[in-house]
């Protein structure tokens, strides 16, 4: 791999990023409704000195370059600012909170992937078998099905008629004091409900990705001679088909990785996980404008960091483009 | 995929049992379930429910109070009231520290009595307080401008907490300081992990100022927003108490629990009021027949029972009617549509008028259930209601806040005494803009002013009484808001709890002496 | 197969009409769509009923009152009353976004694709920037910052959809410029916007109109999340909406939310039903395989 | 002697959206040990589909083989098993394809896939396999094999590709070994490079050489004997010389008019007219009758069978009735 294209390209994601935080502090100061005015409300109430004071505090005084250049300034220090709510660094309001959007997006990821990955080969083996009938239906529906509805049907499912997951929160506060392993164990237990709520959408149109793709892969001249060599359908399947098929899916996988954080938002509201999603939509319902900027700079960070894992693979599974810029 | 299932299906099983073990012989942990998100923990700067809980538990205050609104030594173990009223002689215990190890002194308590008086919303509570004399290091004498009956109580757990002054007096703005996130107070428990909006975690103060408690080990605040999810929380034993639970789907359901208690006590200092409030200002509603005329158009029987579905009690005026200043003779306005319809007549608007609604964020059920409702109930008077939904409580608290409104559902508390809760909705000199819970219905009668100034300095229980049973008749005359019913809170806790915080404060007070039964 | 070339000419339009009608799955999307729109449109003629009206108590089950037979929500509403009203601004809003997503993704993207050099390159990375922003959790800051209403999350839907569009249009652009008939057009002098609009759009169309079908699917699904998080517009009935609303209460009840969900999901579902049909019949070959 | 590989009445058919088609009609053909076969005709003939049917490759379904027989060295491949036909596919009977741009898998290695095939057939280490590829990848006439076996196909010239599809063709010494169009895609002189690798090749290993091609050139060059084949069936077979000088049936002229060759001057540049008629299309008489200047009503009727004519079968009621 050459290393000057990986430079070029986190290069490249830094400048988006940079482009990031100016429209975030642009779109939300250009908002109607005063950020002191809200500051205020949250303290219990104003008076016009407060507000002056307030104002005077966060800088919200200050002509709009000047406060879009502090504010450039301070995130290239990597300070976000502070919370108007808590009054806490939003960085380390994330920094708690973005482990289990992590762990929970690239859960889903996983299993969407894996799962819907298998049934498209399965699929394509027989392109008009009932195997691939079931793909095609289950992806229009996956699609279909709103991600929170799929997870407050989970919840009624699982609260009351089967109570075997857990279908609230990440961990189970009784186990503050258990070993690692317990503890891991507790929260795979938490993990199962909302990844695979998740996880349904993609995993959907995986499968139905992997089997057009595969499908068109089996079509191509080099599998003909991997079968002409005498290999084996597995083989054939598996290891000739799939590398290439898989190129397509590694594409999508870096495409879909916003939409999955998006959903993410969703999941973490409905089955109350301790992430970055629910930050968001509860400091969007606060205003807490510092946080909701820090939160869709840190999102975009993650889409940017994918997308450049995604390239970079990408060019490690695909030899054609080694070497390449 | 199989493996996988059946490995955590043993998980499964292995954190259930290890779950609904609920505690340890001694000690052991209460995990107290809460929809509300705090933004700190300093209930000094801020008041609020979500924040009172933790703060009541980090922080000490010179005195607490029993079930029967009776004070008792805490910080202070005894206290003294001049003749005149106007000092306060607080004697405080001799072995309090705070977590730190730093001992508790007069000066932190006369820091923090002036800290409040500054920073709180509530203003009444230390207004009449002038400065606070330090004699020695465990006296501390409060003087004040004129006799403040109310004082007492505002020296409770939830609103003066006892601050060391040697962090929070290091010149910062305490109301943003960085210790109300990680604060050092000389109660029961002290903060061990604050995860802002996810959980606090408190542990057993073992220096504690009472011999031989706090009981438990360890106090857990969830915060779970979703009260769907804290129900199935509390029915799996992951939460032992949920308080301030309004909600008849949440009481109905969590009463058919059998390992859980309800109760509706604790709530008694709170008194909270769910109420239709008027812009009085406003050209419609300044007319007072056009108010009269909606309050009997609507029917509180239907919102307590039906849409309650029974677990809210009515509420008829302006204080709260499990105090003993209720007047129960005032005006009630029961429905009744005929002199609904005759009042609007009267004002002029015999072909009906067109107004909006506001409500709260919050419990669906109290606020905007019943702003829904009244949407369709003030049709029969020719009301068309359109119902203004705010997204977020900021978007509410500036209409409601800046006078940009016409009717609005909001809940208000009593918050113990009619000083500290109630007078602040009705004095002229409370009109403020932009302050959310002041007078925010614009409404002044100058008789009300007098009555209420001459209540807070009134010493004598009965002429206090008196005063305010005037105050209740005039407010139910002039109507500028129309009372409907307490906010039925309720707490579910589990049946092995002993002590359960059943008192005037609820969990707004330290639970020292909480412990479970096995 | 090789062997099998296909000698029977029709002009493409018809081609995929042909195919489009002999598509099962799609005429069953074309029908439950058919019938949800006639539904939204003129279902209060035959159930008239006030959606936003204390008409029962409180969460009636479905089918025990035969005036209610969807049952009621948390305030005694008519569940069924709902649904009717509640699709009209669901399926307007996924419409209007997608309409919004279209003009902006095509016309951004067929001029990236039709001038190619400095301006693909801006363009595209301004697409690209885009495409870095978490779509539901921008939409979510713009709706808020400029307060729900239909009209707001529609736009917000389409601000953060259309790079899809874009590129799509982009790559049917350059493929479309290099064929001969582009170059014919060139040739006898037609103006670059003749090109763009008469000679090489109504060329890139089939999978654009794919495109279009598939985003109204999704710009429904976005306002049912917005609205569902209580982000939509408070004062118009929408599924999302309802759904959103009778969360607090799925212990009790679980039909408030599950009638709402499955017309969102049988709306959708018949959207991309319609969308596969179109799909496959713009690209005959690959339903052969 | 019986042939090495030996297709009798090979019937071929295809399920298509326009119903069932007959893609192999009868064909029959055999190649002998050391021998070189052309079989030539335009595309769509069905060439292709024989070499595919004799591979066991054909996609079923849609595909079906409706009749006939396949012997390799006297074993029935028709209904042979899937495992038994993967035994031999790549050892005993292997195939070299049109296009070495595509037919090596992209995100291989080229030693890696010749190496594949030989740890397909031969039980020896990944090591040993990568070795002998090297080997075979120098026999072919590859510079610095060794470097060359660790590129990706992509880093390769076309005729490079094609050789090391013949490398792993033979790697596995085949017995027979089908070579469609092995040159199309290349350049004039790496055909002729490609050519005569086959040729000594098929010295080094006598293996039987099945070259498919639709160039008459390849043919003169390479075949020992030639099957013409048109719309699923073989319309004339003979000795390459007899075929090129003295073609019979009206296809094969026209087929053999197209080649710009030397001492032909006389004839200009001639083209056959019309194209192949689609399968599905075929009526009951001769297939090519459309576009034969000599076709008369019993050829648009009535199919011709391949008639013997002094070891010169051809399939034609012109030629059978001297006509022309």
């Amino acid at each position: 791999m050459n290393s000057s294209y990986i430079l070029r390209r986190v290069g490249y994601g830094l400048v988006l990023m940079l482009g990031v935080v100016v429209l975030n502090f642009l779109l939300i100061r250009l908002a109607p409704g005063d950020p002191a005015m809200v500051i205020a409300g949250e303290m219990g109430g104003a008076t016009e000195e407060m507000l002056e004071s307030i104002r005077e505090e966060y800088g919200l005084n200050k002509p709009l370059v000047v406060q879009l250049g502090i504010y450039v300034g301070n995130v290239l220090q990597g300070n976000l600012g502070e919370s108007f709510f808590f009054n806490q660094p939003v960085a380390s309001l994330i920094a708690q909170r973005i482990g289990p959007t992590i762990l929970l997006v690239i859960t889903a990821q996983i299993l969407s992937i894996l799962i819907g990955v298998f049934l498209g080969v399965i699929a394509a083996r027989k392109p008009n078998g009932v195997m691939s009938g079931f793909v095609s239906v289950f992806a229009t529906i996956g699609y279909a099905v709103p991600v929170f509805w799929t997870g407050i049907m989970l919840i009624i499912l699982f609260a009351s008629v089967f109570p075997i997951f857990p279908v609230e929160g990440m961990q189970s506060v009784r186990l503050r004091g258990a070993d690692v392993f317990t503890k891991t164990l507790d929260i795979a237990h938490h993990l199962i409900l909302p990844a695979f709520t998740l996880a349904i959408i993609y995993l959907a149109q995986y499968a139905r990705l992997s089997r057009a793709s595969m499908l068109e892969v089996l079509g191509s001249d080099y599998i003909r001679t991997a079968r002409a060599k005498g290999a084996a359908e597995k083989t054939v399947l598996f290891k000739h088909a799939l590398r290439n098929a898989a190129l397509p899916i590694l594409t999508v996988a870096g495409l879909q990785f916003g939409n999955l954080i998006s959903g993410a938002l969703l999941v973490e509201t409905v089955f109350n996980w301790p992430g970055m999603g629910r930050l968001a939509f509860d400091s969007i319902l606060r205003r807490d404008y510092p946080t909701i900027m820090g939160v869709l700079f840190f999102a975009s960070a993650m889409v940017v960091v994918a997308n450049i894992l995604t390239d970079i693979s990408y060019r490690w599974a695909d030899p054609r483009l080694r070497g390449k810029s | 995929m199989k493996h996988l299932t059946r490995l955590l299906g043993a998980a499964a099983i292995a954190a259930g049992s290890l779950g609904s073990v609920p505690a340890f012989a001694e000690g052991g942990t209460l995990v107290i379930g809460s929809t509300q998100v705090p933004r700190h923990l300093n209930g000094a700067v801020q008041s609020g429910i979500a924040t009172a809980v933790p703060s009541t538990q980090i922080f000490a205050s010179p005195l607490r109070y029993d079930e029967n609104w009776e004070p008792q030594p805490y910080l202070a173990e005894s206290w003294e009231v001049s003749d005149d009223g106007l000092s306060v002689t607080l004697n405080l215990v001799q072995n309090a520290t705070f977590h730190d190890g730093e001992p508790v002194t007069s000066e932190d308590v006369a820091f923090s009595i002036m800290t409040t008086k500054e920073n709180h919303p509530f203003q009444s509570m230390f207004a009449p307080v002038e400065t606070i004399e330090t004699p020695d290091a465990h006296t501390a004498v409060i003087k004040l401008s004129q006799p403040h009956p109310a004082l007492l109580l505002a020296l409770s757990p939830a609103l003066a907490p006892v601050i060391p002054k040697h962090i929070f007096g290091d010149g910062q703005d305490v109301k943003s300081h960085p210790a109300n996130a990680a604060p050092v107070g000389s109660g029961p428990f002290m903060l061990d992990e604050f995860t802002a909006g996810e959980a606090i975690i408190l542990k057993k103060n073992p220096n504690f100022f009472i011999d031989g408690r706090p009981k438990l080990d360890e106090i857990i605040i969830r915060i779970v927003q979703d009260p769907s999810a804290l129900l199935i929380a509390m029915e799996n034993g992951e939460a032992d108490i949920y308080p301030f639970m309004a909600g008849s789907q949440e009481i109905k359901r969590l009463e058919k629990s059998d390992h859980l208690t309800i109760t509706d006590e604790g709530y008694a200092a709170v008194g909270p009021i769910n109420w239709l409030a008027f812009n009085t200002k406003s050209e419609k509603l300044s007319d007072v027949r056009v108010r009269q005329a909606i309050a009997y158009a609507t029917d509180r029987d239907f919102i307590t029972n039906a849409l309650h579905r029974g677990v809210s009690t009515q509420q008829r005026g302006p204080i709260i009617e499990s105090s003993p200043f209720f007047d129960d003779t005032i005006e009630a306005y029961d429905v009744d549509l005929d002199k609904a319809n005759a009042l609007m007549a009267e004002a002029g608007f015999a072909d009906g008028m067109e107004l909006t609604i506001d409500f709260i964020p919050g419990p669906r059920e109290q606020q905007q259930s019943v702003a829904e409702y009244l949407k369709s109930q003030l049709k029969k008077i020719g009301i068309d209601l359109t119902v203004r939904a705010a997204p977020d409580f900021p978007t509410w608290a500036g209409r409601v806040g800046g006078h940009d409104f016409e009717l609005t559902m909001d809940v208000v508390f009593n918050w113990g005494d009619p000083v500290i809760g109630v007078h602040r909705t009705y004095l002229c000199s409370n009109i403020r803009q932009g302050v959310i819970w002041s007078n925010t219905q614009s409404y002044c009668n100058e008789e009300v002013d007098e009555i209420l100034n001459a209540a807070a300095i009134e010493q004598d229980a009965d002429k206090r009484k008196e005063l305010y049973s005037r105050f209740q008749q005039i407010i139910a005359q002039d109507v500028p808001i129309y009372f409907v019913n307490a906010t039925p809170y309720h707490t579910a806790y589990d049946n092995r709890l002993m002590n359960p915080p059943k008192g005037i404060w609820g969990t707004m007070h330290p639970m020292d002496r909480l412990e479970w039964s096995e | 197969m090789t062997d099998t070339p296909d000698y029977k000419a029709e002009s493409p339009a018809r081609e995929a009409w042909r195919m489009f009608r002999r598509n099962v799955p799609a005429l069953v999307g074309v029908v439950i769509l058919s019938f949800i729109v006639l539904a939204t449109l003129y279902g209060t003629f035959f159930y008239a009923g006030d959606p936003y009206n204390v008409v029962w108590a409180p969460h009636e089950r479905p089918g025990v009152t035969p005036e209610f037979p969807l049952g009621t929500d948390y305030l005694g509403r008519d569940i069924l009353a709902g649904m009717l009203t509640g699709g009209g601004p669901t399926l307007a809003v996924g419409a209007a976004a997608a309409a919004i997503t279209m003009v902006i993704g095509i016309t951004l993207g067929s001029l990236a694709g039709f001038y190619g050099g400095w301006v693909d390159n801006l363009l595209m990375r301004i697409t690209e920037f885009f495409q870095v922003l978490p779509a539901l959790l921008f939409a979510m800051v713009l709706v808020t910052l400029f307060s729900p209403s239909l009209w707001t999350i529609a736009i917000a839907i389409g601000v953060v959809s259309w790079p899809q569009t874009a590129r799509l249009t982009r790559a049917e652009f350059l493929r479309i410029k290099e064929l001969e008939y582009v170059t014919a057009a060139r040739a006898i002098g037609a103006r670059n916007k003749r090109i763009i609009w008469k000679v090489i759009l109504p060329n890139a169309m089939p999978p654009l109109i794919v495109s279009a079908t598939l985003t109204i699917g999704i710009a429904i699904l976005f306002e049912a999340g917005l609205s569902f998080l209580g982000l939509g517009d408070p004062n118009v009935m929408s599924w999302g909406l309802m759904i959103g609303a009778n969360r607090d209460y799925i212990l009790d009840a679980w039909w408030p939310v599950t009638f709402p969900g499955l017309a969102i999901f049988f709306t959708v579902f018949a959207v991309s039903l319609i969308g596969d049909g179109l799909n496959d019949a713009f690209n005959p070959k690959l339903r052969e395989r | 002697m019986t042939a090495l590989l030996d297709i009798t009445d090979l019937k071929v058919t295809f399920n298509t959206r326009y119903g069932q088609v007959t893609a192999l009609d009868g064909v029959s053909l055999h190649v002998n040990a050391g021998e070189t076969l052309g079989v030539v005709g335009e595309s769509g003939c069905g060439k292709s589909i024989t070499a595919l049917a004799t591979m066991g490759l054909i996609p079923m379904p849609p595909g079906r083989i409706a009749g006939g027989s396949i012997r390799l060295a006297g074993e029935e491949l028709v209904g042979a098993s899937p495992a038994r036909m993967r035994a031999m596919r790549g050892a005993d009977i292997a195939m070299i394809f049109q296009e070495p741009m595509t037919s090596l898998n992209p995100v291989f290695t080229v030693g890696d896939q010749i190496a594949e095939a030989i740890m397909l057939h031969q039980k020896v280490s990944a090591d040993r396999a990568f070795k002998d590829a090297v080997a075979l990848l120098d026999r072919v006439g590859i510079p610095s094999p060794a470097d060359r076996a660790r590129d990706y196909p992509h880093q390769l010239s076309g005729g490079m590709r094609q050789r090391v599809m013949i490398a792993m063709a033979v790697s596995c010494r085949p017995k027979v070994l089908i070579a469609d169009e092995p040159t199309t895609a290349l350049d004039v002189t790496v055909q002729a490079q490609i050519f005569d690798l086959l040729n000594e090749i098929q010295r080094d290993f006598g293996a039987a050489i099945v070259l498919i091609t639709h160039d008459m050139g390849a043919i003169s060059e390479m075949a020992d004997r030639v099957a013409v084949m048109y719309a699923g069936r073989i319309i004339e077979e003979a000795t390459a010389d007899d075929v090129l000088d003295f073609p019979q049936h009206p296809y094969a002229r026209g087929l053999i008019d197209c080649i710009p060759a030397l001492g032909r001057e006389e004839h200009a540049l001639k083209e056959i007219p019309g194209v192949v008629p689609p399968l599905h299309l075929l009526g009951a008489g001769c297939a090519f009758a459309e576009r034969c200047e000599h076709a008369n009503d019993r050829c648009r009727q009535e199919k011709p069978l391949l008639v013997n004519h002094d070891h010169h079968p051809a399939a034609c009621h012109a030629v059978e009735e001297g006509r022309i």
